[in-house]
């Protein structure tokens, strides 16, 4: 991977964007990363827009500004697509990642960007497996596939330690939630 | 009733030295209210800024024998209860082991109007602690500005007697309810010491009660200003007695919400007798005013009614009417 | 006089002998200073009309009447202020109030 | 042994504050410094601490319980940021003239109006005469450890004066980043398990603080309080010096970036010196010489030493998150000024007030910085007074 990835997350208030972007600098940071997880923080309430960020490193981070060329875009809800601009800054090379039941090519004419597009049906995997709609870990899994900042292996291991940790009260749920990761690294589309 | 000679063996935790007027009617307040701690226990004191704190910490002599703190005028209640906070945890820590009791000083204008909020916040919390407000009715030390504790009609620099205005032109906030509605364990209103009078332990016995009853509890004690009400200092428990006598100044304690009078004239005093012992009231007087002395009287009288209500003494007073016509 | 204290600060002291922040740890120490001298008018005690009541050291606000093992000892001059409230409490005439000389 | 965390700013003080497990701590929300009486009761909760919780109801209380507390004997702490600060304002003052140890994290945040939830330092800079100690910190890292250090430096014999630890709301408050934390057992160990008074309302001989103050006596109490200040310098650089043989982690009054040979420089606070220093290696990258000096420590000021940083340099812009209305510069530029004055003189020194309630600080601005120095050292031509990132 390349020495520092930056990351922009596009979501609304209360959807968990900006907790997938927390999530993904804890995973980051349990694999030796230096990493920035951080929102663009207002009065914004549940259902507003939001963004929020990642900077991911091999080395030492200083830069504590936003985000405005970032290398991945993820798009946690669709809808979001006609009123923000979420190509905006998103460099040539880089990619776009959008929960939406749509395969890329569809979305990409929709976008009228000319770099990579992924989605992945968030959705459908969460209540399939999880049974209710947390969008959260799809997109944090699709992004860990898409950039490759962490190795597959060591992602797996590491995410199965952290729902034990965090469902320690009801560890049944947790291999529901590593049957949406599997099933997210599969359902990525556009690879 | 407490035993005069046995409490003057206790030693004094407030010396003479202090620069307070002569006749000032607030360290005799520190004194019955320190007298009522037990001699072993020892005690932080705050002091919100006023009278009390600038003349007796002049520094560098200071006229308490207790530990004593005064940061700032609004704040009394917030400094102590910072104090009593620390006690706790160093307690709990076993890195003391005395008996320490915390109390606040502040006069109407620390209590009533800068300091309501951080008082509130204090009582709300229920620190182990006594706030006792030595109410004297005016911004005294700043030189007799009108407080929300000033009685209505009284002239004081910032509610002047005129040709047009006659004084101050609010009836006094009415503080010891507002502390009774913290739903506190003990809330008193009382007075300085009238010697001669059945309220002469008044002070010292509530002060004993609020100290000793765990939590955060409230004294409101009317205070004699021979400056600020312009009288002779010689006379000042008169007046004291009068606000007693006319029902202007109930003597009432609220504990764990229940009401009871303390103290319930034989005959209720017209206002008048209280009015013209002060020359801050002189202009009622004069012909002319009458309609405001019946002003206050009937506040007085209203208020009076309502505090008998809640003690429960009009229930009592229909039952024994009762019983004398049976 | 003057009572040994822990520090005695006077007004000639620098700043590096002052007690820091202001902090007194001679609690009580308002003693040492005298507030007699604001008198103009002066409680004197007739022992012989005394009957140790003590009403008059329950309102004192300046600490000045003296009391031992339950009896009045005197007035502490020093510190009196000839305010006259002990003077307006005294039912036994024990108490005369006088101006200063 | 230290661990390897990844924390938010606020997080990350919360933590030191359980380890240091104060006596008392009292506070009042605001966001951005909410988190961290949040976290903080948490401990309390659970019994990770034996600290009593005064959760007040004004930040006016809030100092005014620490400065009961820390009178008291006990070792206090709080957080607050912007308007809450504002409103501890004449607490602030007096803890620090009654010379009482209180540590504050800061979390700077622009102080109304209009009302703005986010960072620059008007807060903290308003405080800058309230006779505390204001240590600024870039990120969660030097927040972390500046508290732990706030402790020791506040409560030695030789200062008995509060402490601000400064940083950036949002920026550093929220963002969870890379940290090291130390060991419960070896922050303990750093601070002591519990203040040392030398004198105090409980558990000694009767005190009485707070006096009435007149003539005679007020300017001698004001002389020593600036004796303690002088002090602090000394006390925190030996204190930095025992936190590094802890940690490894080397701190001083300021730290000097890349100025070895550096013909401009910009002197600034907080989160955006991290920016400036990526903007410093992409310059010199380029073969320009271009240096940076963070302050760490703003109070006391260490004027001697930075005028001795800044002699070798051509022209130096001072960046000032903060205005000061004084139509003459920001306050970071005006003491930085001050100090060269007389002892490296003959050098550009010019003030950029940047980043204003929140306006992101992007090395875009502070290249155009660096570039108008160049320009200045060129031309002979400058600006004494700018702004950057404001549109004109």
């Amino acid at each position: 991977m390349a020495k520092l990835v930056e990351i922009r997350w596009h979501g609304r208030g209360g959807q968990g964007a900006k907790t997938a972007s927390l999530l993904l600098a804890e995973v980051a940071f349990n694999t030796g990363k230096y990493i920035q997880g951080f929102p663009e923080y207002g009065p914004e309430r549940m259902g507003a827009p939001i963004t929020a960020y990642n900077r991911i490193s091999d080395e030492k981070l200083t830069i504590h500004s936003n985000i405005y060329e970032p290398d991945y875009v993820v798009v946690v809800d669709e809808t979001l697509l006609k009123t923000v601009p979420v190509t905006s800054g998103l460099k040539k090379d880089g990619a776009i990642i959008i929960n939406t039941s749509k395969d890329p090519e569809t979305v990409k004419k929709e976008l009228n960007f000319e770099g990579r597009v992924y989605t992945i049906d968030a959705r459908k995997i969460s209540e399939e497996t999880i049974g209710a709609y947390y969008p959260n870990t799809p997109m944090l899994v699709a992004v860990v596939k898409v950039s490759g900042i962490i190795p597959e292996d060591v992602f797996l291991n590491d995410i199965e330690a952290s729902f034990k940790h965090k469902f320690a009260n009801k560890p049944h749920v947790v291999p529901k939630n590593m049957e949406a990761v599997v099933r997210s690294l599969q359902e990525v589309k556009g690879l | 009733m407490p035993n005069l000679k046995e409490l003057s063996k206790k030693p004094a935790r407030l010396t003479g030295g202090h620069r307070m007027c002569a006749g000032c009617g607030a360290p005799m307040v520190v004194n019955w209210v320190t007298k009522a701690l037990k001699e072993g226990d020892k005690a932080v004191i705050a002091n919100a800024t006023g009278c009390l704190e600038v003349s007796s910490f002049l520094y560098p002599y200071t006229a308490w024998k207790d530990s004593w703190i005064h940061s700032a005028f609004e704040n009394a209640a917030a400094t102590i209860s910072g104090a009593e906070a620390a006690y706790n945890a160093m307690k709990r820590k076993g890195r003391i082991d005395e008996t320490y009791k915390f109390i606040a000083f502040g006069g109407d204008g620390g209590t009533y109007d800068i300091g309501l909020q951080s008082l509130s916040g204090a009582m709300e919390r229920g620190h182990d602690m006594v706030y006792v407000c030595y109410d004297n009715g005016a911004y005294m030390n700043t030189g007799i500005q009108r407080s929300s504790a000033t009685p209505f009609g009284a002239d004081t620099t910032t509610s002047p007697a005129g040709k047009v205005v006659p004084g101050k032109q609010q009836f006094r906030k009415d503080l010891t309810q507002i502390m009774a509605a913290h739903n506190l364990p003990y809330v008193a209103q009382t007075v300085a010491p009238v010697p001669g009078t059945k309220y002469m332990f008044d002070l010292y016995n509530k002060s004993e009660k609020a100290i000793y009853t765990k939590g955060a509890n409230f004294l409101n004690v009317l205070t004699p200003c021979p400056r600020g009400w312009r009288i002779e200092a010689a006379t000042e428990l008169d007046v004291i007695k009068a606000a007693v006598e006319t029902c202007w100044w109930p003597l009432y304690e609220v504990e764990n919400g229940k009401y009871k009078l303390t103290y319930k004239p034989a005959e209720k005093k017209p206002i008048t007798e209280w009015l013209k012992l002060q020359g801050r009231f002189k202009h009622l007087l004069k012909p002319g005013n009458e309609h405001l002395v019946e002003k206050i009287q009937a506040e007085v009288d209203r208020r009076w009614e309502r505090l008998l209500e809640l003690c429960g003494e009009k229930e009592i007073a229909k039952a024994e009417v009762a019983a004398s016509n049976k | 006089m003057i009572k040994e204290r822990k520090v005695n600060i006077t007004p000639d002291m620098t700043w590096r002998e002052l007690t820091p922040g202001g902090v007194i740890q001679d609690a009580g120490n308002a003693e040492d200073f005298k507030t007699g001298d604001w008198r103009s008018m002066r409680p004197v005690w007739n022992t012989e009309k005394c009957k140790h009541c003590l009403l008059c050291w329950v309102v004192c606000p300046d600490n000045s009447i003296k009391v031992e093992d339950g009896k009045m000892t005197g007035i502490d001059y020093d510190h009196c202020k000839g305010c006259g409230v002990c003077t307006a409490q005294c039912k036994f005439g024990a108490l005369d109030y006088v101006p200063e000389e | 042994m230290a661990k390897r965390v990844s924390l938010s700013g606020n997080e990350a003080v919360a933590q030191a504050m359980r380890q240091i497990n104060p006596d008392v701590v009292a506070a009042f929300p605001i966001t951005p410094s909410t988190e961290i009486p949040q976290y903080f009761s948490q401990f309390v909760a659970n019994g990770q601490v034996t600290t009593e919780f005064v959760p007040v109801e004004s930040e006016h209380s809030a100092m005014s319980a620490c400065i009961g507390a820390a009178a008291a004997g006990g070792r206090v702490m709080t957080a607050t940021s912007a308007n809450g600060l504002a409103l501890m304002w004449e607490m602030l003052y007096i803890a620090a003239s009654s010379r009482l140890p209180i540590t504050l994290a800061a979390v700077n945040r622009a102080l109304s109006g209009p009302i703005n939830i986010h960072n620059d330092h008007s807060d903290t800079m308003g405080a800058r005469d309230s006779g505390w100690i204001q240590l600024y910190g870039e990120n969660a890292q030097e927040a972390y450890d500046n508290f732990i250090m706030a402790v020791k430096i506040g409560e030695h014999p030789d200062v008995q004066l509060p402490v601000m630890d400064c940083f950036d709301g949002f920026i550093t408050s929220h963002a969870v980043e890379n940290l090291e934390m130390l060991e419960d057992e070896e922050v303990k160990a750093f601070v002591g398990e519990n203040r040392v008074a030398p004198y105090a309302l409980i558990g000694q001989e009767p005190v009485s603080m707070g006096p009435l103050d007149l003539p005679p006596y007020y300017f001698e109490h004001k002389r020593q309080q600036a004796e303690a200040m002088k002090n602090a310098k000394r006390v925190i650089l030996e204190v930095a010096a025992e936190f590094e043989k802890l940690t490894g982690r080397k701190y001083g009054l300021f730290e000097e970036y890349r100025m070895e040979d550096a013909e401009a420089a910009i002197v600034i606070l907080n989160s955006s010196a991290g920016t400036a220093k990526a903007v410093v290696d992409s310059l010199r990258a380029e073969g320009k010489k271009v240096g940076l000096i963070k302050i760490r420590v703003f109070r006391p000021f260490p004027a001697e030493e930075l005028a001795e940083a800044l002699s070798k340099v051509k022209a130096v812009a001072v960046m000032d998150k903060a205005d000061s209305f004084s139509a003459a510069g920001g306050p970071v530029f005006t003491e930085v000024r001050s100090a060269m004055y007389g002892r490296a003189d003959g050098k550009i020194v010019v003030s950029y007030i940047y980043g204003l309630g929140g306006r992101d600080v992007t090395t875009n601005q502070i290249e155009k910085v660096y570039n108008d120095l160049f320009s200045a050292i060129e031309t002979g031509k400058y600006e004494v007074y700018n702004y950057v990132g404001v549109r004109e």
